[in-house]
């Protein structure tokens, strides 16, 4: 399989367009996911310019190779677009409904959380909702409060629903390959300050299985619990803190739901010390789910007290210094870790 | 017009069943034995069969917390919907569901919902897939006239001007969202005439005539299935029962609803404007006869019938933590 | 003081009349409060006659006292009634909005999370937003997967809403005045199941701060943290437990958002081992984060694991003997106790 | 018409104002000094200011993502906006908000909003306090052809009839939401024959030319103050620069982009309809000299400010945990 290095941008724009070839049920739906119909310029059908390509240019190319039946521009309309892709879901479509920034869930979480994650246990297992619902999460854009969120722990809690939150670009592809092919809807969460990221990734389809968490660093000494971007963070502390002796050992559980509790209590069982990171709440958040998952399952391999690095229990400020501060970083990981090694 | 006796028979077997079914509900509601909230549909029902007699079981509805009528008119098991509501294992839904969440996707019912103004956005879904997949199928969306002002609904309709779906949105107009009436809650007077603004050719018909509901639903479902997108039609009929049973009905006096039933009642509509060279009294009274000893067999069954099993509980779901 | 029996539902409806008494900014908002609007019945307005008074009877009187103009019966239209409210309390109303079932915050979530909770700090400091959002939760009425669920976790974990989910009638007067004085956002969770529980309830207004928890049980063996229709569960337990010589500590928080954490601590420090019982969720739920706050700050008096009750990760099933085995009870907690003091 | 000089020039002076403000942004973002989205407003001045013009500092305004033109039009401070936008202490947030939430409920701006429709059900609540307390206060809702669209906005609508609230929708029709046509996502060629279908009063007006959107604007504002409920407006305009800052702007040509900018500018059309018996070029080049000196001032004192301390960020909300 030839690998080459791709942007997690490109990553999960591959991943659309190869399923979209292997399966024409698969249509993507949203907002200018392509950009400029109707409107004005004579050049755009002629020429096949996509005037958008997604508002940060992840979808850019499919409206060329797939057309408007199967790239399909909607108005603004959140609640018509998840319900749609709900209904089109258990008619006989693979949808892949773009919402550009996660916190719009706000106008159309119905469609969402009481329909489409309910079908199949509300229907005694009838049915099946093979959907995707992309959207960008995160803070560190200067976006302000309410385009900065990162709400995958509130998707988590619903029952039926999967969620995704990949940290890197191979990552991104399989996941969202695996995302297309699943039968019950996945949201899938797309840091936007990853966009520019890159790795090695094959150039082939491919799929990572749900539920697996990845040890993006091993260790010895402290487990850390961290999650889409707080992936890099939590590395870059690893690095810095082995430099200093400390053997940090990072799990990137890639999936909030399912949890690969596996995954966790392993590590946590070897290194005896946890720091969770985490970017969603800093109440009845990611992290405190995964907290409670150790302190409950695996209390006794505990030699200290659990370390949880979220954000202040604030808004995401706009003025970026405020918004440093409010977000996860490598320094408070490495503050945390020291903590726990020295306690 | 061009009904011939068996699809007249058929047509007014649906309407028979549905007024069987609920009024029998009725009831054994009152015995306390069905579990949870139920909504009637009696009174209603030449809009559920009128509509829906114009779909095949490939064409796919969405449909409301007031559901057992459109289930009944788009094909679903009368067994299997008595079981669901009774909480029963032999239920449509194996008992997960009950009456607001009746669902059978063999027959295209895409589910009762009990969110007001979740169905369109859904239907509108089931005319995209039949849109891209190229089978012709239609979609048509329940919704009631309390529906009708709730967000949803309006960005369904635009939607599906803007795709040119195959979909009819139906709003059943009975003058009430539960006590609140259609007169004050709807600001201006003419749902269909808002629904006409969204770009889409929209109609007003007399919901307790099965005739004028068929004719009116024919055409738009022929515009959607030969590619020309959505229409609205606003049927007007009225509800005998409470919002759900157990309601006082403090908002409309007994003597009003009484004369309703006289007056408005679609079956002796039906029976009344029925060409009599084609179909006798005596025909429709064995269905009604049929119909009651069918709803009578369910409930004998749903009640014969079994809980689902404790370990029920966690199936059906991606996974249980 | 004199005090009275009164049902959770007088006590609601007796703390909105005599806040809307004291205060002419005080207004309700919401589906069939008063009921019968328009309609035919000719005697309604003559006589004052309410067609519901609230779909479970607890604004009935509002309306005949108040009249239309403060108890506003609206259309189906959720995001207009939450927007309408939050955009009121930002003028100079203290408007009470209800959302009949809080499953319908998904229609309708924008205006609460998205807005009224982010006035106040995205505009720095120069907003107040005295909203409440009122609405029924929980499970137990077979009322189905769409109108059962308590997503108080939710709101929780969202800076800027303040979250109350009584237990009983006297804390539901004293929390909910407490509410409609406040000037943040508050969402109120009355539980379905509730509404005809009694008890002694003061006749005056009296108001209980937030995140002040309850101690309904004294006990020295195992601390139970119990909130909304859960606290009477673990009362029972509490006492049939007491009968085998099991000491029961039960430590209702009252208000979910702010959270009484020394509250809890306290408890748990004092017996090192606690039950968590929450219908809120199986994941990322209220129970999470209460076990996330004792395993990070309260670590070392954990005797033995935290154990977790709460609901399988489904929806909530109709049939009444799946919604029985659905929901947490007496027995469950009982056996985690047990199982606890066993340990 | 019965503006007076004072009048006149007052309106001409927060057009240009807004104008000033969003060139010079324009340039600022460039440098790259500006965090985060920042919309422009030029090209639609006219709307803004034709509307607030009608109000009175106690009446109360709901915005968009697009809302530096309302902010100003609505007498919010310039120092203060611009501040806001670099992010500093000295903005009318405390650099909390940003372009996208500037607010000053002094002056009865209820904030820009970054979600698109987030601004009518808040302004209806504002139409409801007025209503409520008796103040005789009239709300606004700035919405896009883009946010006419939503629920939302339907819903607000719906409620603003039926509760008769004093408020008037504002659709400020550009053309585009983001890069996608209004004839596209709008699915009836017609949104105030949309909004007229919910039952209140709705007209189309020319957003380039600040007397007609003046006096359809009055019309609907004194309506609102006298009891008589809600209108909406549709104005036409158009955007002079990308949907954001960093738009390639693909969906339409630089040319079509000169020509909009030559002929349908709002203060080129205000100069050439304005009685110049009343009003001088000359005045009103002086109030392009003093907003270009003001906006030029407003920078420099922005740069200049301090960001606000890290402690802030615990501060104004009601704990820390
Ligand atoms: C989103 C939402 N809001 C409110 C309700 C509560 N509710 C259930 S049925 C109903 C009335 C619906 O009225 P209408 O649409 O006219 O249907 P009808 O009951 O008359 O058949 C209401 C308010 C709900 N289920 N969902
Ligand atoms: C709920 C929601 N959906 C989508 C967006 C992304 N978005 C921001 S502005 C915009 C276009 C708005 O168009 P319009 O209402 O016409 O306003 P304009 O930008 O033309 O001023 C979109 C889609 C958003 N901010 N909120
Ligand atoms: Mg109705
Ligand atoms: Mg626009």
């Amino acid at each position: 399989m030839t690998t080459s290095k791709k942007t997690y941008r490109e990553a999960v724009k591959e991943a659309l367009a190869q399923e979209m070839r292997r399966d024409a049920t698969v249509v993507q739906i949203g907002e200018d996911l392509r950009g400029g119909h109707a409107g004005t310029n004579p050049e755009l059908e002629s020429k096949k310019i996509e005037a958008f390509g997604g508002v940060l240019g992840v979808t850019k190319g499919l409206w060329g190779e797939f057309g408007s039946d199967r790239v399909i521009d909607t108005p603004i309309t959140e609640s018509a677009i998840v319900g749609m892709a709900a209904g089109a879901a258990l008619t006989g479509l693979r949808p892949v409904a773009e919402l550009m920034f996660m916190d719009f869930f706000g106008v159309c979480y119905d469609a969402l959380y009481n329909q489409a994650a309910k079908f199949r246990y509300m229907f005694g297992g009838k049915a099946r909702t093979p959907m995707v619902l992309r959207g960008m999460i995160g803070a560190g854009f200067s976006a302000a409060a309410q385009h900065s969120q990162s709400p995958y722990h509130v998707f988590a809690s619903v029952p039926g629903l999967k969620v995704v939150a990949p940290s890197n670009a191979y990552d991104a592809k399989g996941l969202l390959i695996q995302a297309v092919r699943d039968d019950d809807p996945v949201v899938f969460c797309e840091h936007k300050t990853l966009y520019d990221t890159a790795a090695e990734v094959p150039d082939e389809p491919y799929t990572i299985p749900f539920g697996v968490a990845n040890y993006t660093r091993q260790g010895t000494d402290v487990t850390v619990v961290a999650l889409s971007a707080m992936v890099n963070a939590a590395n870059d502390a690893a690095d810095k803190l082995a430099a200093e002796g400390i053997s940090v050992e990072v799990v990137d559980p890639r999936t909030v739901s399912p949890l690969d509790e596996e995954g966790i209590l392993e590590s946590v069982a070897a290194t005896g010390r946890v720091v969770i990171v985490d970017e969603s709440a800093a109440r009845c958040g990611f992290g405190h789910d995964v907290a409670a998952l150790i302190a409950t399952k695996a209390l006794d391999s505990l030699r200290a007290p659990i370390e949880l690095v979220t954000p202040p229990h604030t808004p995401v400020p706009f003025s970026p210094v405020l918004e440093k501060a409010w977000l996860p970083d490598a320094a408070r990981i490495e503050t945390a870790v020291r903590k726990l090694v020295t306690a | 017009m061009t009904l011939n006796k068996h699809a007249l028979l058929g047509a007014y077997r649906k309407m028979s069943r549905i007024r069987a079914f609920e009024d029998r509900l009725h009831e054994e509601n009152a015995t306390g034995d069905i579990p949870g909230f139920i909504h009637l549909y009696s009174g209603q029902e030449a809009i559920a069969v009128g509509v829906c007699e114009n779909l095949r079981d490939t064409d796919h509805i969405g449909s409301t917390h007031r559901g057992h009528g459109h289930c009944i008119a788009k094909g679903c098991d009368i067994h299997g919907m008595m079981a669901e509501i009774f909480g029963k294992e032999d239920g449509l839904c194996h008992g997960k569901g009950g009456s607001m969440h009746i669902a059978d996707l063999s027959v295209g019912m895409l589910g009762a919902n009990a969110i007001v103004g979740g169905a369109p956005s859904l239907a509108i879904g089931a005319a995209l897939s039949s849109k891209t997949l190229g089978t012709h199928g239609v979609a048509v969306s329940f919704t009631g006239d309390g529906g009708s002002n709730q967000g949803t609904t309006f960005e369904a309709m635009n939607m599906a001007v803007v795709l040119k779906l195959p979909i009819v949105f139906v709003i059943e107009n009975n003058g009430y969202g539960e006590a609140t009436g259609t007169d004050y809650a709807v600001g201006a007077p003419d749902i269909a005439a808002r629904a006409a603004a969204f770009g889409m050719p929209a109609a007003k018909v007399d919901g307790t005539d099965f005739f004028a509901v068929y004719e009116t639903a024919r055409e738009a479902v022929e515009r959607a299935r030969a590619g020309g997108g959505p229409t609205t039609i606003e049927a007007r009929a009225n509800r005998f029962y409470g919002h759900f049973e157990g309601d006082a009905q403090l908002y409309r006096t007994p003597e009003q609803v009484a004369e309703l039933r006289r007056t408005q009642d679609p079956l002796v509509i039906f029976r009344d404007k029925v060409d009599r060279r084609k179909v006798s009294a005596k025909e429709l009274d064995e269905i009604d006869e049929e119909s009651r000893a069918l709803v009578d067999d369910a409930v004998t069954r749903a009640r014969a019938a079994a809980y689902p099993p404790i370990d029920h509980l966690l199936t059906d779901v991606y996974v249980s933590y």
